[in-house]
């Protein structure tokens, strides 16, 4: 049941035993056909499934995502892959106006079990337009759920829990995680949506953090570690829901608070976790909370300015310290 | 062409009951009762009448904030509908919706969208949905004339002919976006030219005479249930009433209006009754009289109708339920 | 040169005086022209100027607005209007990908001097789809800025303001304000864009606030003075750039914060305020700082409803209240 | 037709150029010199080389992702080019933009635009300035087959002809979007139906022959430039390398990649002038030297170029100087 595979495995593998199991679930998207999948997710799906479950759409954002949408409200399972996040914003009325809103403002008649795929997030020299990392901005509108896996066993749980949830979720996949390794236990039981897990214990400070800038957070946590100074490191999982208990528990704990995430700074998701930790555990903290986002810049192509643009081990490790000096 | 007296009846009390609920609708807006936009569809009656008359229950509705008419057509009890334009929890969205978000599951009335072009993906997907599943079932999707320029309508013309699907794209072409001529918003009016863009089966038709939009709709229909793919329907209508109740109607004279008028809906199907001699065969005054209870009827219940208790403004933001 | 005008006079009068100094600037959107806007705004203006620098448009949101981008680049000082925020999700990425990075992405080459209206809030029953505040949403965005006129000078002002700026600037007007009166002097010098401005001096609290809400604040503080609290408000004026300076003079001078918006509470631009409070002056908090924002719901049609969902003088009074007995 | 010998060598010496530099960014690409995206031009290059070559300095373009070619045949140094794609401060664009991101405000190079649709917007803005400011200049806007999906095109089309804008959209039909066939993204194929339903002016050239694009590009612009509106361009080429350096390219075979390549751009102008008695008065010899000196010169000069301090990393996200 266990074995090590890579998180784009893991998303397939996800994907396939879901479709399997329940034939309403189909995906669709750019590409995710013919071509493999940009990120090669899906590939050989097209060859088990076929093209009416393996659905290479035209460049179309906003209608196969809304197709999505109608879908989900007729009984089908869909799987949408918005390629990555940067075109989502061509698809943002259907996410927000529609599949956000449909099941409220019809009084609780239509929900909208739609799961959303998008790839997220910089560090691969793609410059501005292909550099986004808007899913704490996602975290934002009511009614749809944003899950972020950073592991290998989440890439593939995520997409089962997404699908067996009622409403819309968007799951994040960061594209550097693809190749990333890991055990996947497929017989575990998923952690539910909206729980946040602490991925190292530590009692001086705890590091929040999701996706890519887990590991970012962890090597960090080693390397501080050498120093003396014992990190709490929190993936949080879901951005909305957040885990709100997971989060106080551990600030309880260690009274110092350092977020971190690629969304440029002002108004990213650790600018809400840390205005929920006021609210909640102002009397916890021993210092300022502190974070480390992405500068506010469009991200440049070359490497040296995109590294110097996003957060980095160093950054995070650099801010922990600042943060245990703070008084 | 050439209905039954029954059917001609049933269009005649239809669109009387239309008229006389909107006309209501507008009163009470003046008086407060309903709030938020209010955008009546008079004058274009014969539109939704005739393309809902020649689908089945079973069949889908997607409509735009412009939906009263197709609702009740639909099979939205009258009731329900003017209780949620007040706003009450018998309303058929819970009251939530208002004007502008009629649902009704039951009925397959997949909802008013207040977003222009945005309910076309949905009816996309959702006949995608019926296609895939093996049912036999048509959506008819409703927009105006202004939804055309949008991209959503590009797109979702493109997928629903590429797919080949069991969808009827409704235009109710009533020459104006807001106060936008159609000349002064779409390079080319022509919309079966654009439609024909997409390699969709287009037709046009009379959308102030409520037979001949049926006698289109029906054939319509027949094409897209029996798996030939989508088709595209325009229908030429005019909108007798501002916009919506806010609106000084700058954009177009009162003549025009009057002259449209001249072949409103109604009068043109009774115009049509008298010189084919059913007139006399339908009791008119009874059916007038009828249609005021009903829409009494609707009123009473939505005044009668209670307020959703504030502690329940955040049911619905999820499901309660788990997924099936 | 003093006169008492609505909100609407302000705004119209702020782009007929633009439009007559500057030949390059021209006013775009739905129903702009012949109809006079749907919040009746420009009304009287094809007549003045025609329809070549009144340009009604169709239905495109994405396009016009990215014709506005381009005009921009290409020497003129475009206006476009897009009706409601609740539209502008279909032109994001024209706002995102193009208005705010062409400067920063072509090395300083292409500047964008392009003026973005909207209508934006809650408040009249118009439901879910047509209620947004996404302003502090906006403001997560490098490369624009973000303006909210609260009263009618700044109505006026910030329509010069916006056009003098050589980046897009978007300008927020709640739709509640159009028929608000108050005084405008054309000859004031206009205060500059990223400044905040105390409206109230107080010493017991501060509440931070913009556009609607802003008026909100004053009447409750009104409420509060009664009972023996003094509040200080403050307008935020621009929500990018934030007046880093005023808030955290005004928090140094009162200790206790309030913030309030109509963005759903998650993630809101309160978020932001917070995190910078925190960040900048942790230690002159007396007590955890609070924020009144919107239920995080699609917004209800039904008035109790609607209420409920969104910030109100009472709302802000209970929360200044509970926020002084705060240890 | 009939090019002079001048012309006829200016054609091939710019499409040698345009293929050694794009074969030297391979090379780079593979040397991990250039990172990121990189959208070789590839077997496509008779398109930017016919169509630029018809108009003048002062007018503009607006490219995607794929334009290097668009860019030097624009007039940007191909040593600026090279020096961008290497991510240094000499690049066209400080280094920032890379391959997709290529911009010359002196050229009028309007840039890459790497969101598919995204530029053919900010061409229709573009041209309204040059209509309204009484400019003579015509902007030519590149996209592909895949992006006559998006919303964008459709909104675009409709402004540009409503307004009867002077630009030029150049559909560089390369048959794919990615790995999509243009048979599974368009339900209706034929592009210049698509353009006649904006009542658009419209058509479509060979696009492997640089003369035939030339022609056709030359009578497009004259029309834009006359003041008779915006014109649709369908230039109909193959891409001969993948999509982009990442593509296991299992969406066509190889045998139609050989087909095509028979036809090639180079390929074809050679033997047009072959067959014209023309081939013998160009030599050859020396214009594949005198391209190879100038790629190994751009080359040079990107690798001597410099990395913009991090410390710059912030500037320009607003403007330095007040606007005028
Ligand atoms: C995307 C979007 N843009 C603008 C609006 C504002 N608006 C509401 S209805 C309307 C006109 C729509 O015209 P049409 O599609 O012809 O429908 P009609 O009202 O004539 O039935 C406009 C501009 C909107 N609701 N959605
Ligand atoms: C809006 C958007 N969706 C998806 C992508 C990913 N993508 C980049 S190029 C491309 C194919 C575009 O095809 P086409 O327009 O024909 O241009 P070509 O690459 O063939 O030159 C896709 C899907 C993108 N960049 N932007
Ligand atoms: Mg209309
Ligand atoms: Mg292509």
């Amino acid at each position: 049941m266990k074995k090590e595979i890579t998180y784009r495995e893991a998303v397939r593998m996800g994907i396939d035993t879901a479709m399997e199991k329940d034939k309403r679930v189909f995906l669709a998207g750019e590409d995710v056909g013919k071509y493999g999948g940009t990120y090669a997710v899906s590939m050989g799906l097209l060859e088990k499934y076929g093209p009416e479950r393996i659905v290479d759409t035209p460049l179309s954002e906003s209608g196969f995502t809304g197709m999505g949408i109608g879908a989900a409200m007729n009984g089908m399972r869909p799987i949408v892959e918005i390629m990555t996040v940067n075109f989502s914003l061509l698809a943002l009325d259907q996410i927000m106006n529609n599949a956000a809103h449909l099941l409220h403002m019809s009084g609780g008649q239509f929900n909208v079990p739609l799961v959303i795929r998008m790839a997220t997030g910089a560090g691969k020299q793609l410059a501005a337009q292909h550099s986004h990392s808007l899913e704490g901005w996602y975290a934002h509108i009511p009614g749809i759920k944003v899950l972020t896996p950073a592991t290998v066993q989440d890439a593939f749980d995520m997409i089962h829990l997404a699908l067996a949830d009622p409403d819309p979720v968007l799951v994040f996949e960061n594209a550097l995680l693809y190749n990333t390794k890991g055990e996947l236990d497929t017989s575990a039981e998923p952690m539910a949506i909206g729980k946040a897990k602490v991925m190292r214990e530590g009692k001086d400070l705890t590091v929040f953090a999701y996706g890519i800038n887990l590991l970012k957070a962890l090597d960090a946590a080693n390397a501080l570690e050498k120093e003396g100074i014992d990190a709490e490191v929190v993936d949080l999982r879901s951005l909305r829901p957040l885990d709100d208990e997971t989060i106080m528990a551990s600030v309880a704990k260690t009274h110092r608070v350092l977020t971190v995430d690629e969304g440029w700074r002002s108004g990213s998701i650790s600018a809400e976790i840390m205005a929920r930790i006021n609210e909640q555990a102002f009397f916890e903290l021993d210092a300022p909370m502190r974070r480390v986002c992405s500068e506010e810049v469009p991200i440049p192509y070359p490497r040296h300015l995109e590294e110097a643009a996003i957060p980095s081990v160093e950054k995070v490790a650099a801010a922990a310290r600042a943060l245990m000096e703070d008084a | 062409m050439s209905p039954s007296l029954k059917k001609a009846e049933k269009f005649y009390r239809q669109m009387l009951l239309l008229r006389r609920f909107e006309q209501k609708c507008a009163e009470l807006y003046t008086e407060q009762k309903i709030r938020g936009f209010l955008h009546l569809y008079i004058g274009e009656e014969a539109v939704a009448t005739g393309v809902i008359d020649a689908i089945e229950d079973k069949d889908g509705v997607v409509g735009t904030y412009r939906e009263h008419c197709h609702a009740i057509l639909k099979g939205v009890p009258a009731e329900k509908v003017m209780a949620e334009l007040y706003g009450k929890m018998e309303g058929c969205s819970r009251g939530r919706g208002g004007s502008m978000h009629l649902f009704d599951k039951e009925k397959n009335f997949y909802g008013g969208y207040a977003i222009v072009g945005g309910g076309l993906p949905l009816a996309v997907g959702i006949a995608l949905a019926d296609k895939r599943m093996g049912r036999d079932r048509v959506t008819v999707c409703f927009f105006g004339d202004g939804a055309v320029a949008e991209g959503e309508f590009h797109e979702s013309m493109n997928l629903a002919q590429l797919w080949e699907l069991p969808v009827l794209f409704v235009c109710e072409n009533n020459l104006y976006g807001m106060g936008t001529h159609i000349e002064r918003a779409q390079s080319e009016p022509d919309f079966i030219k654009k439609a024909k863009s997409y390699a969709m089966e287009a037709h046009r038709v009379d959308g102030m005479d409520v037979l001949k939009v049926n006698d289109a709709a029906k054939k319509a229909v027949k094409h897209v249930r029996s798996g030939k793919g989508p088709l595209f329907l325009e229908c030429q209508t005019y909108r007798f009433r501002a916009h919506s109740m806010f609106d000084p109607e700058l954009y177009r004279s009162k003549e025009e209006v009057e002259e449209w008028k001249k072949r409103g809906p109604i009068i043109t199907l009774k115009k049509y009754l008298q010189e084919n001699g059913m007139w006399e065969k339908i009791d008119a005054d009874a059916i007038e009289k009828e249609v005021e209870k009903e829409i009494e009827k609707a009123v009473e219940y939505a005044e009668k109708g209670s307020w959703e208790p504030v502690s329940e403004l955040t049911r619905f933001v999820y499901s309660e339920k788990e997924a099936k």
